[in-house]
């Protein structure tokens, strides 16, 4: 693969830096603002993305291989359901979360939100690089000039 | 009535681009106005107080699906044969399909209406008790993740569903022990 | 007001869990096999998933025979404002047949899917079968309209999934595929529409609440375009006649062990839904006049059962007439339902179960005689009876329940649909149905002759398909006589929940106490 | 033992003997020796059950609830367990006969053979001994699917034909017309149990009882009335001894009795004459008895001339029910145990025929009497029986009928009946007079000799059979008689 | 029809002439990306009229306003709009881009196949394939009826 612009590269490395740490922001601030799980877990992907793009599916998956990626994909669905099999455990109906904390509801709730946003900002994450890495991998049919 | 100038300008925009789409035999031009369409949906979105779909719309009208898009179109065909087929049939379910939509628009409640029985039945109730249950100033999380929080269980299964189809059709699954092991499979 | 705060919490036991683990033992098998990647451990998990399934739906169907229903509040929060589970004895039904074919399609599978498919695929082959089943399990067991939808889609993407796999067999499977998923795409979007509009004039997304409002406010014109909407969507899912373009091509190449899930529950899930909706949500006797929903419902339904089976006498392949006879016999389910009364909906409900049965067992042998065979048009199976004689007596039981012969279980439905018609005083669909079923005897027998009565081909293999595939197919085939001579399970079962369905209102009313909270929204 | 322990025997001694063909497949004479005794013993069971009838009174017993409020149940009635008698009984007979038919034959397939053939045995028992209309249905079509591989036996394409024309005749008139029939009635009378006096008296009137009436005169196919009756000369492709059983006995006997059964139990005679209800079935009854011999005189294949010939007798029965009177039912009654000694004979002799000279045409049988006496002379008798000439069964259910379509009013049927035997004396008995009399130019029989002692003595026995049966008409009708007693 | 009816639905109207549009490319599209494409309009078109359901007039956005340490200040004046319909199309946008990826992974894979995205040819080409299998194993009726 023709190597890019070196200005691109520059910029690039400096930007997939923060675009995770937006999507960390975006991840853990959903409850006070637009944004959650999923959007985190796109914009998370995005970053390895655009990794990918400018350096190669080489480099990306250098960086974060296909298999962590694939295991990251099913993780992130056990994390959620297993935070409402944990309320099962502790008597009470699934992703009942305020059993966490039964004394005081809406503390529960908190920590119940967080388990399974993360939930799902892994399981997006891991499926949208997938989804990528499994494009990436077929030979495009058409060449750079064709467009 | 600037929220209505611009709502109006916003569909404006939304209609002729769709129209465009219509018309339009180059895929790459196809997936760019789709992308637009994207965004002009979100900045509805935005006018219609739904800024986390606004948010979401834009990520993955204009950014992921966009860049699927474009990938696929690497990967197969540039531009699309103009249609062959007499168009009668589809023009006509469409307008039977329309019209059903339309008798049914007649019995609604005008948009907007805060005493339409959607505005009164559940909402007040997620929004002055959420407060005391669950205390996320963002009602939409709070409704998400615990009210209907298997809903997004459901939603994440699907998406975990799309990444396994797609590996499945696409790659297969990834082992951590590779190369040696898999060619054996292969053969 | 609906945590329990306010009361001492008495902890839930397993048994108060049934309902959400119908649901969730495979939704999280399917990460768990994906998490693991091992294609050894991945059949055992999914086939464990679904025994477990087939365990707790049995033991929910003995909670609700009485004809009462049980209510989950997922996530603590008492319906409308969360979402509900709520069981009773016409989706218990559903949910036994559902397990039950994938307990019984996972051993046959494990042969059928080494023979059709590669290795490297097999680990999320079966991580896709098991979101199908909880697709499918989730669909029927939840009381929410927006779930229904939710679930709908994890079955549907699972689904196109394991049809396109059949592309190593014939890469026809992939435009199968795609057919598949923009029509089942559209037929979901339809759904949603539907319900938008449900939301728009009651507010509320809980089915039993929705049902309440309704019965409550009277009909509208918004009412009548979510029924039409809703029945147009689901029937692109059920594969109501003129919306079953996908049916054929979907089961004819998706590999043999999909065929025989997607035959006998994903369509009856389906049906399912429809029936929910038709019946407990919008009560058609005050939403529609009733003969109404028999002139509207009931041409389709003859037109399928006719046309359908017309075109699979002409079919010169088994798999592919077997698909054709499937969209016919969901006219006699949707001919059931549009004569409106307990008779007509047990007759669904209970064709609805021995249906599934029946295909189950014929499209196992199907994928028997594509081991041997390698295919299964009529020239290369000839004869395969003779070399393949469990297989070959089960397609003949097979065949016998769907031409309905009394021993077998199509015959009770065949009974009880008949009776319906006569009960109506309409002798002239009584006529019809048997008249039907006439086709089914040609398109039948003349697979029964091809089978017996010519010299195996001399390229297939010569031998009795594996007992992988022989016993479960044979407990199919089993069940098509057992549910045929002793109904009680499947009669008493359909019975109760037509009379659930039949009584509107009251068979979805919310429990007294949650009513009562909430019944003053306005 | 009891009688419900007797019934069950009945009815699976021959399921037990389907087992034994297919466990013993390749042990030829182990596997006929075991049939045969599961035969001999399921007549005995049927013999017990008879034996029992005095002293204990029939009770129905319940097997299975196979739909809401409908049983799977059976029940021992006079009518049934004549019909049991005949069927079980001649399934030894023809055992034997068949075992020399298909070994001098050189017949395939034999394990297959027998098991369909014990199955259609069980079969008829079951239909004999149905407490109600849908035991009675199950049975009709477990019948007419065991009995299909054995008319496709040969796997010949004629055989094939033949095969489909049965199946789709008998399954399509059962599913058709006779299933409805069955669900009209219970949607009507609420109930399907064989009941004596009928149980539609009072719940259906005006044109709807000729119309049901109709749908179950016509989709009991086997009954063979015109215009469905082609499923039975198609099934001649068969071999002899399931022409001889099934068709002149099992089958259509299953048939008629049904009809019998239908009419007796569900409509009830007077119900019948009451109404008028049946008039239009004697006159179609009396077309297919005078059509159907028409057409068999044309026969020149012997066995299709003995379909027609069955055809045709066959619709005595019907005739004698549609009279609606009891003397009309009894000789119908009659005419079931009769005919099918009669017929029975006339079969096997065929097929022994055929086994010694494989020559199928009457044409081709000049003279062949003289070389085989036995045969020729058993045909005779069961001819003459057929006709209805004395002093052989045949003639008491005819005469009975005759005195039934007197009480009817309906002379005319005397008619019918006279012309019928005179058609029957004229395409029967030439077949023997070429037996005897003529000879063929060339005579190519030097050299033939009786067909295998296996073959030929079956026959002698029926033929005698048909005499004892003249001898014993009384006790017969005298056994029948509560049938219609407790029908009034 | 009133003037105040008229303008209380005339949005409704504007989102079934764009949900029409792309059930229109779906159901008319010969190249498969294309019909991909008009489900996404079809799909969010729907959406908008999810969305635009939960619009109360005068509403803001359902997010309470909060003080510095995070904890929510409830303002009975304020009128928000219904949260509930946000929920569900955010589900239903998820779905949806799933189902776009699925089915653009199939049309990779029947591109590698067919060599070709057209409707058209594929169906030609199955056409062939059929007529072959004809020949081979006797005539069929009814292919895609």
């Amino acid at each position: 693969m023709k190597e890019h612009h070196l200005i691109l590269r520059v910029v690039t490395k400096s930007l997939v830096g923060t675009i995770i740490l937006f999507a960390f922001y975006v991840q853990f601030h959903g409850d006070f603002s637009p944004g959650g799980g999923f959007q985190a877990g796109v914009i998370m992907a995005v970053a390895f993305i655009l990794y990918g793009i400018v350096f190669g599916l080489h480099e990306v998956q250098r960086v974060l291989p296909a298999w962590v990626v694939h295991k990251l994909v099913a993780l992130g669905v056990l994390v959620y359901a297993g935070t409402g099999i944990w309320n099962m455990f502790l008597g009470y109906e699934f992703l009942h979360y305020g059993s966490f904390t039964p004394d005081h509801m809406s503390h529960g709730q908190h920590s119940g939100i967080l388990y399974v946003e993360a939930g799902v900002g892994i399981t997006v994450t891991g499926v949208m690089v997938a989804i990528y890495y499994a494009f990436a991998g077929r030979t495009p049919r058409l060449g750079n000039d064709d467009w | 009535m600037t929220e209505t100038i611009v709502n109006f300008i916003l569909f404006s925009m939304l209609v002729i681009t769709a129209f465009a789409i219509v018309r339009q035999d180059r895929l790459f031009t196809v997936v760019m106005l789709a992308s637009v369409f994207s965004l002009l949906t979100a900045m509805l979105f935005i006018a219609l107080d739904a800024v986390d779909v606004a948010f979401t719309e834009a990520a993955v009208g204009a950014g992921i699906s966009t860049v699927l898009m474009l990938g696929t179109i690497a990967l197969t065909a540039r531009g699309a044969k103009p249609a062959s087929r007499p168009n009668t049939l589809p023009l006509l379910v469409v307008l039977v399909t329309g019209a059903g939509l339309v008798y049914g628009t007649l019995d609604m409640p005008n948009f907007g209406d805060p005493e339409a029985p959607s505005n009164v039945h559940l909402s007040p109730h997620y929004l002055t008790n959420s407060i005391e249950e669950i205390d996320v100033p963002n009602v939409v999380t709070s409704i998400l993740a615990s009210y209907r929080g298997f809903d997004t269980l459901g939603e994440t299964a699907v998406v975990f569903a799309a990444g396994i189809g797609v590996l499945m059709i696409l790659s297969g699954l990834r082992h951590r022990r590779r190369k040696d092991e898999e060619e054996e499979e292969d053969a | 007001m609906a945590t329990a705060s306010e009361t001492p919490h008495i902890a839930l036991t397993l048994r108060d869990h049934l309902p959400i683990l119908q649901v969730l033992i495979p939704l999280c098998t399917a990460p768990l096999i994906v998490l693991l990647g091992d294609r050894r451990v991945a059949w055992g998990l999914a086939f464990l998933a679904a025994l477990l399934s087939l365990v707790v739906s049995f033991l929910l169907m003995m909670q609700v025979m009485d004809g009462s229903f049980i209510s989950y509040h997922l996530g603590g929060w008492a319906p409308p404002i969360g979402i509900e589970y709520r069981i009773d004895a016409a989706n218990a039904f559903v949910l036994l047949l559902i397990s039950l074919t994938a307990t019984l399609v996972l051993p046959f599978a494990l042969r059928s899917v080494a023979d059709e498919i590669p290795a490297r695929s097999h680990t999320l082959f079966y991580a896709c079968f098991t979101l199908v089943l909880t697709g499918l399990l989730g669909v029927v067991a939840t009381g929410d309209a927006f779930n229904v939808f939710v679930f709908l889609e994890i079955s549907s993407l699972a689904t196109y999934v394991l049809v396109s796999q059949g592309l190593y067999r014939d890469k026809r499977a992939l435009s199968a595929a795609y057919d598949y998923l923009i029509m089942g795409t559209i037929g979901a979007t339809f759904f949603v529409i539907g319900i938008g509009f449900l939301y728009m004039t009651t507010g509320t997304l809980n089915m039993a609440d929705m049902a309440e409002r309704l019965a409550g406010q009277g009909s509208n014109r918004t009412v009548q375009a979510a029924f039409a909407f809703i029945v147009v969507g689901m029937g692109l899912k059920v594969a109501i006649y003129p919306l079953h373009l996908w049916l054929p091509a979907a089961y004819n190449y998706a590999p043999s062990a999909v065929t025989v899930f997607l035959a006998a529950t994903s369509t009856k899930a389906a049906v399912y839904v429809l029936l929910r909706f038709m019946f407990s949500v919008f009560q058609p006797e005050f939403v529609f006049d009733t003969n109404l929903l028999l002139w509207i419902l009931a041409p389709f339904a003859l037109l399928a059962m006719f046309a359908a089976s017309l075109i699979a006498v002409f079919q010169t392949n088994f798999k592919r007439m077997l698909a054709y006879s499937s969209i016919a016999q969901i006219g006699y389910m949707l001919l059931g339902i549009s004569l409106f009364s307990v008779t007509g909906l047990s007759a669904t409900m209970v064709h609805l179960f021995n249906h599934g049965i029946t295909k189950a067992a014929l499209f196992m042998a199907v994928g028997a005689l594509v081991l041997r065979s390698g295919t299964t048009f009529y020239d290369r199976i000839e004869g395969m009876g003779r070399v393949m004689p469990l297989t070959g007596a089960a397609v003949v039981l097979g065949g016998l329940s769907l031409i309905g012969v009394p021993g077998t279980a199509g015959f009770i439905s065949k009974w009880v649909l008949v009776q319906a018609a006569f009960e109506a005083d309409l002798w002239w669909i009584a006529l019809l149905i048997v008249a039907s079923s006439l086709l089914a005897v040609i398109y039948m027998w003349r697979v029964v002759e091809i089978l017996y009565l010519h010299t195996p081909h001399p390229e297939a293999i010569h031998k009795e398909a594996p007992l992988s595939m022989v016993i479960p197919m044979w407990i199919a085939a089993g069940a098509c006589v057992w549910f045929g001579i002793d109904t009680s399970l499947t009669m008493g079962a359909a019975n109760t929940a037509a009379t659930g369905l039949m009584g509107g209102t009251d068979g979805m009313a919310l429990t007294p106490t949650v009513g009562g909270l909430l019944g003053n929204g306005q | 033992m009891d009688t419900n322990t007797l019934i069950f025997l009945a009815l699976l001694l021959p399921v037990l003997a389907m087992f034994g063909n297919m466990v013993f497949a390749r042990q030829d004479n182990l596997r006929d020796g075991f049939t045969f005794v599961c035969a001999i013993l399921t007549f005995g069971a049927v013999l017990g059950v008879l034996g029992n009838l005095g002293n204990s009174t029939s009770e129905e017993i319940v097997l299975v609830e196979m739909l809401p409020g409908l049983q799977i149940a059976l029940q021992v009635e006079p009518l049934g367990l004549m019909f049991a008698l005949v069927a079980s009984g001649l399934w030894i007979v023809t055992h034997i006969y068949g075992l020399g038919y298909m070994r001098g034959n050189k017949e395939k397939h034999h394990a297959r053979f027998f098991a369909c053939f014990s199955v259609a045995i069980s079969a008829a028992i079951g239909i004999a001994f149905s407490a109600n209309l849908l035991t009675l249905f199950l049975f009709y079509e477990v019948l007419t699917v065991s009995t299909y591989p054995l008319v496709a036996h040969k796997g010949t394409p004629e055989a094939i034909r033949g095969a489909r024309t049965y199946l789709g005749v008998l399954i399509g008139t059962s599913i058709a017309l006779f299933l409805t029939a069955i669900i009209w009635t219970y949607t009507l009378a609420g109930t399907l149990d064989f009941a004596p006096g009928g149980i539609l008296q009072g719940k259906v009137e005006g044109l709807l009882v000729p119309v049901l009436l109709g749908l179950f005169a016509f989709g009991i196919g086997k009954a063979a009335l015109m215009p469905f009756h082609r499923w039975l000369p198609a099934a001649m492709v068969a071999p002899t001894p399931v022409s001889a059983l099934l068709h002149a006995v099992a089958v259509v006997k299953a048939g008629v009795f049904t009809m019998l059964k239908v009419g007796v139990y569900t409509f009830g005679i007077d119900f019948l004459a009451d109404t008028g209800a049946s008039d239009w079935l004697m006159w179609i009854a009396a077309y297919t008895i005078l059509a159907s011999s028409i057409v068999a005189y044309q026969q020149d294949n012997l066995k299709r001339r003995l379909a027609y010939s069955t055809v045709s007798q066959l619709s005595y029965v019907t005739l004698g029910l549609a009279l609606a009177t009891q003397m009309g039912v009894m000789g119908g009654a009659l005419q079931i145990a009769m005919h099918a000694m009669g017929k029975i004979t006339l079969f096997m002799c065929a097929g022994a025929i055929y086994v010694a000279t494989h020559k199928s045409n009457i044409s081709e049988m000049k003279g062949l009497g003289r070389s085989m006496p036995f045969t020729y002379i058993a045909f005779l008798i069961g001819a003459l029986s057929i006709i209805g000439l004395p002093p052989l069964g045949g003639s008491w259910s005819k005469w009975l009928l005759m005195v039934g379509a007197a009480d009817a009013d309906h002379q005319i049927m005397i008619g019918v009946l006279m012309a019928s035997s005179l058609l029957s004396l004229s395409y029967l008995l030439p077949v023997v007079a070429q037996g005897f009399f003529s000879t063929s130019p060339d005579n190519p029989y030097n050299g033939i000799k009786e067909a295998p002692a296996f073959c030929y003595i079956p026959p002698v026995f029926t033929a005698i059979g048909c005499v004892i049966l003249f001898l014993y008409a009384g006790t017969l009708v005298e056994f029948l008689t509560p049938v219609l007693e407790e029908a009034q | 029809m009133t003037l105040e009816f008229f303008i209380g639905h005339i949005n409704y109207w504007l989102f079934i002439v764009l949900m029409m549009t792309g059930f229109y490319i779906v159901v008319s599209a010969g190249n498969l990306v294309k019909k991909v494409v008009g489900l996404n309009i079809f799909q969010v078109a729907v959406f908008m009229l999810y969305i635009s359901i939960g619009k109360v007039t005068g509403g803001t956005a359902p997010i309470f306003p909060t003080d510095r340490m995070g904890k929510i200040k409830a303002d009975p004046e304020i009128v928000y709009s219904n949260p509930l319909p946000h929920v569900l199309i955010l589900t239903a946008i998820v779905v949806g881009i799933a189902t776009t990826s699925l089915a653009l992974a199939l049309i990779v894979r029947i591109r590698e196949a067919y060599n070709t995205i057209e409707e058209d040819d594929i169906l030609e080409i199955d056409a062939r394939t059929a007529r072959a299998e004809n020949i081979i194993h006797g005539e069929a009726m009814g292919g895609r009826a």
